[in-house]
């Protein structure tokens, strides 16, 4: 068993594992069930990015979006109630419209991409440990420094959102 | 040291900072004390880099980084280090640091101490980045810079009318002077594609532009001056400045600040010299400014009004000094003058501190023996005003009026030594009504006392400056220390300047004491022996007085003839724009409700409903990208 | 490298279109801010592939994926925060009942 | 390709390396639970001047193994307004990334599961999943104390994790590789890094015992305010579960700060025999697990607000502190690592000395508001 061999085989489970998952998020009746099924499909397309030799995004993936985003999202969504709804106020009115226009674009675009072609000198890429932290600090420096003040304007603004009026 | 010039002006933008943001919660008090040790620090810094340029270092220029780089146009924060910088950088701390330490006397029980620190400290910096600046941009920062902080301080008691309309006069009149500076810097990058002072004197001196093009960037230059130095036409506001507290004016309004268009005069001296009548005109306005504001000094009562009009007399002279050809003599008695009107503010905040804020002299008087130390060094200041050897003020006034005449301006000379008189005259008046004769108001009176050790320190200290440092840095007259190290910077190419013999030094010295001892001998007539009686001369001379009193109406003119002529050119702009502008304006906004209330519909308030749009909107991009790469339009 | 680059980037845009079809189909807020994750992560996976299979040699695609996360924690702070406020004044997280900006 | 070490063929060592860490894995985590708990049960009795367990076998050595029987045997009882789904899936959510932890944890020269590049950035991305299986257990139970417990836990996690991390960052700093292989081996012989930055350790373990929920931060199961907290629903072998979770936390952290701080599988002998390595790594580890108890039988609990502000006014800030002068001083002196650890040292004195300050001061506070409420 080479990698050659293995690498598709994981590639379709991944696959299977993001579109399902992706695609319950949106229909799953109940709130947190979405929530848990985006951060199965996060850890997939983690898996995806394994896959692709990119291990620190992948660690990174899995830190920001199962470790923080879908725990926000699951206290976001034990704050407000909850209940499981008729299907005609669970879906909008203007699905049928919705579901013309992006069908056609979903289906034109992933056509597309698989014109798409490795370039035949990419193989030999090693990790992307060290490349990824030069660029970041130093190729963009000043990004990541935006970046950051972003955040904390982000921290700031969500604390003063949710923050209650003393009276 | 000469490398870490930097730290003189970081120093008291740390102070600033530390001051400013810490001041009013934790530090309190302790911020008089960090300002003036930072300023202190400064102040050893400057002195280590003046002796570095004493040493032979004449000129360095300390890049820090590059501030603009936008094609062609390049600015670097950057400090020009030579005599006139350096002289200029220790005149500044020094005097800075020794009011610094007087106002922690003097403020001590303002509720608004930190803020005054921070402020005073944010000056310091400001000013010493103005001086220090190695191009035109880079000293204007520093030129606003001192202008805000100027602001700030004579509306630092901003609780009453008087000091906030003060300092909105000061702000504005300046704006006025700015306008013209900001026009010069403009003119000079477009003339000579550069602001440093380095590429733009050189390229004066090699391939100089047209005359008439140089004569704008003169004049529009000194009009910045003359807003900042307090000049005939923008001069009215240095008076009104006095409402600040007294350390402000001694330190912004009569030492640094106001000398700063000297300072950008002397720097510029090549453009200057190369742009014809411009140094004619600085001159005549200088003479003019000098004896217009040493006539309303004479019969001023306010003792800090009095001080500001002859500040404003003595930057006069300055700019005459700058106008004959003698920057040097300029520079000489711009630092004589931060000492001895330094002191002499110090001394009047020192009385008014004893008196209880009263600033009337005729309410004062026989305050002698109250105040011995204030009376002593403000004595010596005063004769240093009236240019009495060998005081400090004698030795440059004298450069001044001799230059005057040995560089052919007699009619100058005339001028300077009338204003010369007038001084001794006033100054003498406002010395024998606040310290001498009878108390005229006993309550006062009986509760003066002398100001503690931290004010009158720096009393004596600012007098022994005003006492050695005319001879000490002038002696030989014309050829004295100040000469040798200041003439390499603001030389005037191809002009050597005119040596006259010792003979003329020497008659012409004569004349000006003369001057000053007649003025003296004729006040002291009038004051001490009521012969002629002031008040019988004042009613004599009834319109010329009630002119004099008034300040030459000046404020009335300002007021209603610009200020009214503005008023209705700015009516008719209102007209124009309710009727025609708005109406146009308004005309549009019925279309954009008719189609707004048309469009309103489409605003339905469901995100979803947005989203739905953007996404369509990509499917339109999509289908029209597809039909670009098939070719379907170019057909 | 049998799996080619074309199919990540394929399943990257089923991925990014699930995600809008969720964000123009769903009522509730939450549910909205989730689908707009799933956009993000395809379009993260999509610069992660094209980061790893081009020809230059550097991350610049992977540096973009860590700038996106950046801005996603910020959204979804920012957007739950909304939602909580949002709230807050009205007792619903379904989005077509809150219509304040209904012109 | 690894050099196989024992003249094995690199293609026999490379999966019976995997197969030996996992092993050992397993055992630290199996076995070492129930040691941990019978070394918990002892050491606790020790300190409180009692006994401990006695009877069940010699010394009461058999007395966990009774228990691990008992909790097998037990009824499996699902509350029936519970989620069942995610109640089913929370124990193994919170009990998988623990046990993948171990993979990268560098037992000796050579053995571990996988000398990944990126080992330390993996760590914490298995430690932050953590919080997503108490959550979902909390918020599954369908109870409002395990409801709370599990938010409580989450709010306390996520907090924690960024002064861990940081402590984390400044030794990556020093060390330059996230690779748990090369931290060990930078540290030969006696140079160890705790001796360089003895703060970070500090902080680390403090952020350490808050992550893994133990006393004095386990307010999450806090048994007087919330029953059992997140776990108050679970019993038998789910609850089971839950606990080796928490007991291999236990070993990770203490695992992670053996690594790091004092040189991994480094002692006497092992350049002669590496295998040794195990055995110090091991006896490390179990230094600091025994520190963790010490800890629990000798603090009182902090109440919630008090650990919050104790993260976010005291470690976030100190960690960010020690993390900036780290960083200046390796940059200004790259060659010798003398300044960063005097530095350190000075930054933990006076850490150590602002303690009982603060705390004299806080105190002086409440009394005084004491005295102005009995007034």
């Amino acid at each position: 068993m080479t990698y050659d061999v293995v690498e598709p085989i994981f590639f379709a489970l991944l696959t299977i594992g993001i579109v399902s998952a992706g695609a319950g998020v949106v229909l799953a009746n109940r709130i947190t069930t979405s929530a848990l099924l985006m951060a199965f499909s996060f850890l997939n397309v983690a898996g995806m990015f394994v896959l692709l030799g990119a291990e620190t995004v992948a660690a990174f993936q899995v830190l920001i979006y199962v470790g923080a985003i879908t725990v926000l999202i699951l206290y976001g969504v034990m704050f407000t109630p909850q209940q499981p709804r008729a299907y005609g106020l669970f879906f909008q009115k203007q699905t049928p419209l919705a579901a013309i226009v992006v069908v056609p674009i979903a289906i034109f675009v992933a056509l597309f991409a698989f014109s798409f072609r490795d370039a035949p000198e990419a193989g030999a890429k090693g990790h992307d440990l060290e490349p990824l932290a030069t660029s970041v600090f130093r190729d963009f420096g000043f990004p990541f420094e935006v970046a950051s003040v972003l955040l904390l304007a982000a921290m700031i603004g969500a604390i003063v959102l949710v923050k209650r009026d003393e009276e | 040291m000469i490398q870490n010039v930097w730290l003189i002006p970081a120093l008291p933008l740390a102070a600033f900072l530390i001051s400013g943001l810490l001041g009013r919660r934790w530090l309190h008090h302790w911020t008089g004390v960090i300002a003036s040790t930072a300023v202190g620090a400064s102040a050893v810094i400057a002195i280590g880099v003046f002796l570095e340029v004493l040493g032979g270092k004449t000129r360095t220029i300390v890049s820090l980084y590059e501030w603009i780089g936008v094609g062609d146009f390049r600015v670097n924060v950057a400090a020009l280090v030579d005599p006139l910088s350096s002289v200029m950088l220790l005149v500044v701390t020094v005097v800075s640091f020794l009011i610094f330490v007087y106002s922690n006397g003097y403020m001590a029980h303002d509720h608004g101490f930190y803020r005054f620190f921070a402020w005073m400290s944010l000056f310091v910096f400001a000013m010493l980045i103005l001086v220090m600046a190695d191009n035109f941009l880079l000293l204007f920062v520093g030129w606003e810079g001192v202008g805000l902080c100027s602001y700030l301080l004579i509306g630092f008691w901003f609780e009453r009318p008087a000091p906030y309309v003060a300092a909105k006069k000061a702000f504005v009149m300046n704006r006025i002077g700015d306008w013209g500076y900001t026009i010069g810097m403009i003119t000079i990058f477009l003339v000579f594609n550069s602001l440093n002072f380095t590429d733009v004197f050189a390229r004066v001196e090699e391939n100089p532009p047209t005359q008439s093009v140089l004569t704008l960037i003169a004049i529009a230059l000194f009009f910045g001056a003359t807003g900042k130095s307090a000049q005939l036409p923008l001069y009215s506001w240095l008076p009104d400045a006095m409402e600040g507290p007294t350390p402000v004016s001694a330190l912004i309004h009569a030492a640094t600040m106001v000398t700063a268009g000297v300072y950008l005069v002397a720097r510029s001296t090549p453009l200057f010299a190369a742009a014809g009548p411009a140094l004619g005109i600085v001159g005549i306005v200088g003479a003019v400014t000098a004896i217009f504001a040493a006539t309303i000094a004479l019969v001023q009562f306010d003792i800090k009004r009095v001080m500001a009009y002859s500040t404003v007399s003595q930057l006069g002279y300055m700019f005459l000094a700058l106008g004959v050809g003698a920057p040097v003599a300029a520079i000489f008695h711009l630092a004589t003058h931060a000492f001895f009107k330094a002191l002499l503010f110090l001394g009047s905040g020192s009385v008014i501190h004893a008196v209880g804020g009263e600033q009337d002299m005729r309410k004062m008087g026989g305050l002698r023996r109250k105040l011995p130390v204030t009376y002593w060094t403000m004595l010596l200041a005063g004769g240093a005003l009236a240019a009495l050897p060998p005081l400090a003020g004698f030795w440059s006034k004298d450069e001044i009026v001799g230059a005057a005449f040995t560089n052919g301006y007699p009619i100058l000379w005339a001028i300077g030594i009338f204003t010369a008189v007038l001084t001794a005259f006033y100054v003498t008046r406002a010395l024998w009504m606040t310290f001498h004769g009878e108390p005229r108001d006993h309550h006062l009176h009986d509760h003066a006392h002398e100001s503690p050790g931290v004010m009158t320190l720096p009393l004596m200290a600012l007098a022994v400056g005003t006492v050695v440092l005319g001879f000490a840095i002038g002696w030989p007259p014309e050829a004295g220390f100040i000469h040798r190290f200041l003439t390499p910077s603001v030389e005037i190419p191809g002009e050597s300047e005119h040596v006259a013999e010792v003979g003329t030094i020497v008659v012409l010295a004569i004349v000006s004491l003369a001057a000053g001892v007649l003025g003296i001998l004729v006040a002291l007539a009038m004051y001490v022996r009521r012969r002629p009686d002031p008040v019988a001369v004042a009613r004599a001379a009834g319109p010329y007085y009630r002119i004099l009193v008034n300040k030459y109406y000046i404020d009335e003119l300002y007021d209603h003839r610009f200020v009214d002529a503005m008023r209705a050119l700015f009516g008719i702009a209102w007209a124009f724009d309710i009727h025609i502008v708005d109406g146009i304006a308004n005309r549009l906004g019925w279309l954009a409700v008719l189609g707004g209330g048309g469009l309103r519909r489409v605003q339905t308030g469901i995100v979803g409903n947005y989203a739905l749009t953007i996404v369509a909107g990509l499917l339109v991009l999509l289908v029209a990208y597809g039909g670009y790469a098939a070719g379907v339009f170019t057909r | 490298m049998s799996v080619s680059l074309g199919a990540f980037v394929a399943v990257s845009a089923v991925l990014f279109f699930i995600g809008t079809a969720g964000v123009l189909v769903r009522r509730n807020a939450i549910v909205i801010l989730m689908c707009v994750e799933l956009m993000l992560n395809a379009a993260n996976l999509a610069l992660v592939a094209f980061s790893r299979r081009s020809a230059s040699v550097d991350e610049r695609g992977s540096v973009f994926v860590v700038f996106i996360f950046v801005i996603a924690a910020a959204e979804v702070a920012v957007g739950l925060a909304i939602v909580l406020a949002a709230y807050r004044n009205r007792p619903t997280v379904d989005v077509d009942e809150i219509q304040r900006m209904k012109g | 390709m690894p050099e196989g070490p024992f003249g094995l063929d690199p293609v026999i060592w490379a999966p019976l390396r995997l197969i030996i860490a996992v092993l050992l894995a397993v055992g630290l985590v199996f076995n070492g639970a129930l040691a941990q708990i019978y070394l918990e049960r002892k050491i606790q009795a020790i300190i409180q001047d009692r006994i401990g367990p006695l009877h069940t076998g010699p010394w009461g050595l058999l007395q966990t193994f009774a228990d691990a029987i008992k909790l097998l045997g037990k009824e499996d009882i699902r509350a029936r307004l519970t989620d069942k789904w995610f109640f089913l899936a929370a124990p193994s959510i919170v009990f998988s990334p623990m046990i993948a932890s171990f993979v990268v944890v560098p037992f000796a020269p050579g053995i571990v599961g996988a000398n990944l590049n990126i080992g330390l950035l993996y760590l914490t991305t298995l430690g932050s999943m953590t919080v997503l299986g108490i959550v979902i257990a909390g918020w599954a139970s369908n109870n409002k104390y395990s409801l709370i417990g599990g938010l409580r836990s989450a709010g306390q996690l996520i907090s924690y994790e960024v002064p861990q991390i940081l402590s984390l960052v400044t030794v990556v700093l020093l060390v330059g590789t996230l690779s748990m292989v090369g931290i060990a081996e930078s540290q030969p012989d006696w140079r160890i890094n705790f001796l360089i930055l003895p703060l970070a350790f500090v902080t680390y373990f403090i952020a350490g015992l808050a992550e893994t929920n133990r006393n004095p931060f386990d307010l999450p199961e806090a048994e007087s305010e919330l029953v059992a907290g997140f776990l108050t629903e679970y019993s038998g072998m789910r609850w089971a579960i839950f606990f080796l979770a928490e007991y291999g936390e236990v070993t990770v952290v203490s695992a992670i700060a053996t690594t790091l701080w004092f040189g991994a599988w480094h002692g006497p002998l092992t350049d002669r025999l590496p295998l040794l390595g195990v055995i110090w790594f091991t006896l490390k580890t179990y230094f600091f697990v025994l520190v963790f108890m010490w800890i629990r039988a000798t603090l009182p609990r902090l109440r919630i607000d008090q650990l919050m502000s104790l993260c976010w006014k005291v470690l976030i800030p100190l960690t960010l502190t020690n993390l900036m002068v780290t960083s200046v001083l390796l940059l200004a002196y790259p060659s010798s690592r003398i300044p960063v650890a005097i530095a350190n040292w000075i930054l933990l004195g006076l850490f150590g000395l602002a303690v009982p300050f603060f705390q004299r001061r806080r105190l002086a506070s409440l009394r005084e508001r004491l005295r102005a409420a009995a007034a």
